[in-house]
């Protein structure tokens, strides 16, 4: 099978699947027709062959695997596909709470609530209806309260590969320089 | 200042901790060691406020008030000087908490920063997700454990109590499907679910049948292969067959 | 607004929408950037050019409005990515009908019914073909209805090591209880 083939068959299923697509997966599709090249070098062919023909779109690696995504400047007239006015932006509670969760995980509300120090079910919850986390089993021991986690949707939203893509967490010496230097 | 300016200060902060970090910063007060009584006076001008306000989290604007105090005073017991013992600085838990309240509070507006950066590209998805598609209903897209708590919860407030001695009238029995499956297997070495299917015209004959496949499966009486998902099922004699 | 441009922002429009196209939303979307030629157009364009470069996908008018499909030669590879469950997709019966079953097991379709009110059939048959419910035994007394239960499958997807860890009414209520809800 050559290239030409390969990402063609690539671009199907980049447009069909309702997930980003991974290399497992894309074996898994392939079945018999054993494809001679990684995925990852299909996809580079792909989005080459995109910014050539000015597509509007480009292949975005996210969450483990590779999904179509539009190009920022058509945001103005994607919009109108919405009935909310584009996509809503976390509140400061929400991301402090997803922030915790993310770098903590899996983490129980209590957890959440001593760092952050204010009651979190608000914000727990807008997580949770916007799918950003998910409930994901109990703790150990007696108490055995629920555990949270990052979602792979939270993945896609802030456009990362795997949770070890996030920000390194900040040293409080370097917030604390930071702050010094802000003064001055 | 003026209450106006305090109400909107105030809805400003995500917390006590919030609070505290905003005082630390305004009056340049040193983290690793903060001058207690005053920043306790500051904080309890806004509890009061929040309380007044019916802030949501006006509790635990209280609750941080109650450990102001409780560390202004243990500041003012006389240190014993011939003691062994190190003595903690009563403010080190909360020195605490406010450094990792930091961190996180950091990372907060890295997120949201990067939530910026991300809006304006939108994902692809499918319009149908599968041609196989068995119901005519919009599929949810992806369900998690949430949605099935907030769907009983859901459920749960619109049940009503069932009416007692009601008798759910059925067309067709268990029984009298696996009686006449097994008369088709005893007549064929193996059918076609499909084929099955396109005999009978309602959907409830169509599930007693799939349940009595079901239940001649769990009796050994039948076997089903299935070369893969969506394939149709092919059903033959089974180990028990005829018993 | 040149053809080019158009045809660029109707691309980005049928990547990201979740339904067909139709005109009416075209022009919502364009604004005041009155397009200068009708979807149709447009479309006919576009579709051009995706046959010209040989795309692995076309659109295709339905239900009133244009949707990106793939072409029917890469059925056979993109059946793959729906073989296994990655998201779990159910309609709103199904749902309904898992909720209910997971919080009171075991329980039979009656149970099921009474509670939703109606025919519960096509969502267990449904239910029981990915799995996520499973038949075991059947009531004590004179009917002996089915006595449906979830099923290990179930359990592996949600991350729960047995029924047990299921959030119980009472953190339910607590993550709901919250009528203030975060405006986000």
């Amino acid at each position: 099978m050559d290239i030409k083939e390969l990402t063609q068959i690539v671009e199907a299923l980049l447009i069909a699947s309702p997930e980003p697509l991974t290399e497992t997966r894309f074996k898994a599709c392939m079945g018999d027709d054993k494809a001679t090249l990684p995925l990852q070098d299909i996809i580079a062919e792909l989005q080459a062959e995109y910014e050539r023909s000015e597509r509007a779109f480009l292949i975005k690696e996210v969450a483990g695997g590779f999904q179509l995504v539009t190009k920022a400047e058509f945001e103005v007239y994607i919009k109108g596909l919405f009935t909310k006015a584009g996509k809503l932006r976390l509140s400061q509670a929400a991301l402090e709470t997803l922030a915790i969760v993310s770098y903590r995980q899996p983490v129980t509300r209590n957890d959440i609530e001593a760092i952050r120090g204010v009651s979190s079910d608000s914000s727990l919850r807008t997580l949770l209806d916007r799918k950003l986390l998910e409930i994901r089993g109990r703790e150990e021991g007696p108490g055995r309260a629920l555990l949270y986690r990052t979602s792979p949707e939270f993945l896609q939203y802030f456009g990362l590969n795997s949770v070890q893509d996030l920000p390194k967490l900040k040293e409080v010496e370097d917030i604390l320089s930071e702050d010094q230097r802000e003064l001055i | 200042m003026t209450l106006k300016a305090h109400r909107i200060d105030l809805e400003m902060f995500e917390g006590p901790l919030d609070l505290l970090l905003f005082l630390i910063k305004r009056d340049e007060l040193n983290i690793y060691d903060i001058p207690i009584a005053q920043i306790t006076k500051d904080f309890l001008r806004y509890v009061d406020l929040a309380k007044e306000l019916k802030l949501h989290s006006a509790g635990d604007f209280i609750l941080m008030a109650a450990t102001l105090m409780k560390i202004k005073a243990r500041m003012l017991l006389p240190v014993e000087a011939d003691s062994d013992d190190e003595i903690e600085d009563p403010r080190t838990e909360l020195m605490n908490m406010l450094l990792e309240y930091k961190r996180y509070k950091e990372a907060a507006s890295v997120f949201g920063n990067i939530e910026q950066q991300e809006r304006p590209h939108y994902y692809h998805i499918p319009v149908t997700w599968n041609p196989q598609q068995e119901d005519q209903t919009a599929l949810l897209e992806d369900v998690k454990l949430y949605d099935i708590m907030l769907t009983f919860q859901y459920l749960l407030k619109n049940y009503e109590e069932p009416v007692m001695h009601s008798v759910a009238v059925e067309e067709v029995t268990l029984t009298e499907q696996v009686d006449f499956l097994s008369g088709l297997l005893q007549a064929n070495k193996s059918l076609r679910f499909s084929s099955l299917l396109e005999q009978f015209e309602s959907r409830l004959i169509i599930v007693v049948t799939f349940l009595a496949i079901l239940e001649m499966l769990r009796s050994q009486q039948l076997r089903v292969k299935q070369t893969e998902l969506f394939d149709d099922l092919i059903l033959s004699r089974g180990t028990e067959f005829g018993h």
